[in-house]
């Protein structure tokens, strides 16, 4: 297949999220590229793949759209289920939900994500420099899930030693069992993946480790744009770019107007 | 067990809204009015609101207009994520906040996915004008489930790790079966649920379509219940689908039929999002937030609110041909005849 | 109307507990003879009460005919609310029931109820001299409803200063705010209807006080067969027997089979 | 806290249910196989087996069946309110222990409302030949749904005071909220679940009509579970009735269409209760409880269960007559078009 010239920051992040997701396991879809992500991933190598959205949605086939939303009706049509956020949850506490693919405004080395303030937490909680959406289903789906894949654009400031607010809990601390331990299930962060390449956590310390650089990265310089010291795999390899054909069905078949993924 | 300041309740305790019940009429009556009548009568001051829908889909748009017509004082909302419904809400604070006021909110997202951020939030947020309360999306559903229950608390294997626990009355206690630590979240008893529906009988059975949201939790957790519906069907229609009544008539208190109700959010079988009219509202709004010239907000709602006597006046100003166009975007979503 | 001159024991029961039940409320309906109490009251001064059934039916017009169960197909027909036992209970626990309509096979003073065993509790648990069927949901129905209307038929054993095993709380010890104390809501028993009479509760003891007798039985028949001491209200009435139009209703309407109402 | 033996699970412990999901198969894959295959695949000696209906609605019967003929060994039953597909079991065990024994019942109820006491409660529990603990109907469902909601434990309201409490692992603390007595439950999850519908597709996803019963808790709570339908559909004819899936395929590990598979119990809209067979295998049982003498209850357990291959050879000898019968009493009910 042939590689395309011509592909975005955010279309790299789609094409490497698809290709992380297995098919036939259940995946708890957070909004924005995560649904881009696992559209493409039906479209291509997982075509049983098993979306469930927190609104309520299990197991439609997508085949009316992109969704705007992970309430949207487009969720809804051929679905397995159709209940409620309560619903949702439930069966992802439970253990239904083998993947759980989410977003966040800030990253730390264990893979926890803020998606709620800039500012100063605890003190300046009722008065925050910059107020985000907040926690939405995120810090659900990363407490319960049993694997979760973290999206973030990559960024120093975003790629930070400490968050300004722990909104999903990822391998918290890193210490051994850790979430085990503060009473959650599932394994926690398991792949993240950022404008500039694919991380994993390593095994015993649960530190961000990079696995593969994105076109035109290296070590250094995704190290230098990272505002804590990663690990490197014994062996970091180069993520193939994405091909024409993976291109053309973000852009044409997926999201033909922009919904999520922006030209530009 | 965590230490937390003293518990407190918003909108009625456990044992408040178990009284609140007792001598409440169940009876199967004719629950129709006017939303004027329904606002007029079931919201106070200082009330604890519970918002259904779900971010765009179905919010109680209509009712929040008729809100913030009325003007209310120093409200509670309470939400998982909110959209249209909040932003109308917050903007009315933002415009005049001694015509309209939120005191607090408790909620988990407010905000509009792909229809980019509430400008609303941060602006209230950042000035520090509403106390907020965090909490995740299953904390905020399983919270007006408990209630809808009669429990005063409900476990959940949410966020007990972060701060979004240490941001508001979650326990955290070992379960006593494993040993383990388990979060505990405080049942929420809304004094008045505000909830849009695809369909219900006049006495306050109503059909759901595509997402449940958590309407049937904040509606049964709920002190009153303001039902706005799509379309009002017979009883007889409406139990001839049983197994489609996601709210029984005991839960709701008044019903108004309200086509496009949850306009310009969505609502599955009926219409789709109408993404134009809520980016002109946050660009307005944005403004507002960049500049604090409210004038360009202050037209939208002199034009769309306050400058008409009900719902069906907004409609008129939004004309047929868009509404038509948001009838036909969700008809290709589910793919029915008519 | 015409005072039926052959009515039975079980008829006269039902007979009054249907006149216990008050138009426009709840009703979490029990098995047994409070089906067919609910459906007498229904077709006379009750026309709009509203039926819960613990299976999940909400508000039918039980039109059909007379449930054998709880979860009987006839109560769904026509039903404002079809789901199953833990929505019937959760709605229950809220609130939403002002009546729950029971049967025991023990009663003490205070009208706590004993459906489970006879025999030895704790020691003879698991060996009881008699099994009986266990609570179903007439423990959930004591505890949560706001207000609970008992059946038992009248014998000195059945009406006993001791249960055997203790099923269905009533006002436990009788102490002040007992039931409230222990965790419950409601306000517990408020009418035990038998084959000798009505009874209350006395506000302050809490003792199951004679309100009304049924024909032929005085104060001194029903203590005689009682085995506690009984209250007897300030003005001792004598409950009308049934009239032939209600004995017809149950005999012809409700009951032509002979499904809870025997005829002996 | 009430001073308890310390805590032990039957089934699954929250966590091993967890665990046992992880690496579960959750593909949408064809699930039917004959009943033979799923009682030899999912069931085993020493499981706890949850079971679904209520009283003698929509119960498993012909699983149970199926059970009997295969034999099994030292089963915990838990149900709320069981009816006919637990007297198959209890009978079966009264007949030859050493062919098929239940070791333990964790249940509200095991009558028949109307139609009478289960006789084979009574010899079994009175000869102390099974471990008991009692709950209430409350509790059961409530114990099923924990599981399903993946909590270790849910507070109820139920029978907090009285001896139901003292019979089992309820745990009875101070409200962390209110600072009221409140009872905890812990979950329930079941090594199988056994469950009759009225609809499901290959996949698994259910359709139920009438009562929900707590079908759908006790699959999702089960590390696995069996269902029986009516009616076998397409997955274009269930997920066209989306709000009518009461259970989703990922709850479900086999899908049998067995037509009458819960008679003689009632299933709604196919079929109503057929109370003299019922009636008969009281009659049959109540013998042996009053003389010890088996022979009438061999004779019914020789002609319908062991003397037959499967459940169509036990609906051959009830007869079309009688099976008409039941679906003539239930279309009365239903007052419906077939």
């Amino acid at each position: 297949m042939t590689v395309s010239k011509d592909y975005t920051a955010q279309e790299i992040i789609i094409v490497a999220g698809a290709k992380v997701l297995e098919d036939k396991k259940v995946v708890f879809v957070g909004t924005g590229l995560p649904m881009v992500a696992s559209l493409l991933a039906k479209m291509t190598h997982a075509p049983s793949l098993i979306p469930v959205f927190e609104a309520g949605a299990v197991g439609p086939d997508l085949a009316v759209g992109l969704p705007v939303s992970v309430g949207d009706s487009k969720t809804f049509t051929s679905a397995s289920f159709v209940k409620g956020l309560n619903s949702a949850f439930e069966m992802t506490q439970r253990g239904f939900a083998d993947y759980g693919f989410i977003g966040g405004a800030e990253v730390d080395m264990y893979g926890n994500l803020n998606s709620t303030m800039i500012g100063d937490f605890p003190d300046g909680y009722q008065k925050p420099k910059i107020r985000l959406p907040g926690s939405g289903g995120a810090s659900d789906m990363a407490a319960s899930c049993e694997k979760t894949i973290l999206i973030v654009p990559h960024d120093k400031r975003k790629f930070s030693a400490k968050l300004q607010y722990l909104t999903s809990p990822g391998h918290l601390d890193g210490s051994k069992d850790a979430r085990w331990k503060a009473g959650m299930q599932g394994s926690g962060p398991y792949r993240l993946i950022s404008t500039k390449g694919i991380f994993d956590f390593e095994e015993e310390s649960h530190r961000m480790r990079l696995l593969q650089t994105f076109p035109g990265e290296t070590k250094e310089s995704i190290q230098a744009e990272t505002g804590f010291e990663l690990l490197f795999a014994d062996n970091v390899t180069a993520f193939a770019p994405p091909t024409e054909e993976e291109v053309r069905l973000i852009r044409e078949e997926i999201d033909p107007t922009g919904i999520f993924v922006k030209r530009a | 067990m965590k230490d937390t300041p003293e518990m407190f309740w918003t909108g009625l305790s456990p044992d408040e809204a178990r009284k609140a019940l007792v001598n409440k009429d169940k009876s199967m009556r004719d629950k129709t009015m006017s939303l004027k009548e329904a606002v007029d009568t079931f919201i106070h001051d200082g009330d604890n609101v519970g918002i259904g829908g779900f971010v765009d889909i179905r919010q109680p748009v209509a009712t929040t207009h008729e809100m913030v017509r009325h003007g209310f004082k120093d409200l509670t909302l309470s939400f998982q994520s909110g959209g249209m419904a909040i932003d109308y809400l917050g903007a009315a604070m933002m415009l005049n906040p001694d015509h309209f006021s939120i005191k607090r909110l408790e909620l988990a997202y407010w905000a509009h996915e792909a229809f980019g951020l509430a400008p609303m939030f941060r602006y209230l947020a950042e000035r520090s004008l509403i106390e907020l309360e965090d909490w995740s999306n299953a904390n905020m559903s399983a919270r007006f489930k408990a209630g809808a229950m009669g429990l005063p608390f409900i476990p959940t294997r949410g966020p007990i790790a972060g701060d979004v626990a240490k941001s508001n009355r979650t326990k955290i206690i070992d379960c006593p079966f494993t040993n383990r630590p388990i979060a505990l979240l405080p049942a929420c008893h809304p004094d008045v649920a505000i909830i849009h529906v695809n369909a219900a009988d006049k006495y306050g059975n109503c059909i759901v379509r595509g997402s449940d949201c958590t309407c049937a939790e904040i509606s049964m957790a709920s002190a009153h219940t303001i039902v706005t519906c799509e379309q009002l069907l017979s009883h007889e229609t409406i139990t001839s689908l049983p197994k489609d009544i996601a709210i029984p008539f005991l839960g709701v208190d008044a019903v108004i039929e309200v086509p496009y109700g949850a306009y310009p959010g969505a609502c599955r079988r009926s219409y789709y999002y109408s993404k134009e009219h809520i980016a002109d509202l946050h660009r307005r709004t944005s403004l507002m937030c960049k500049t604090e010239n409210k004038d360009e907000l202050q037209a939208y709602f002199d034009e769309y609110i306050f400058g008409v006597d009900d719902f069906s006046g907004f409609l008129e100003k939004i004309g047929v041909a868009e509404l038509l166009k948001a009838k036909k975007l969700e008809a290709a979503n589910c793919e029915r005849l008519v």
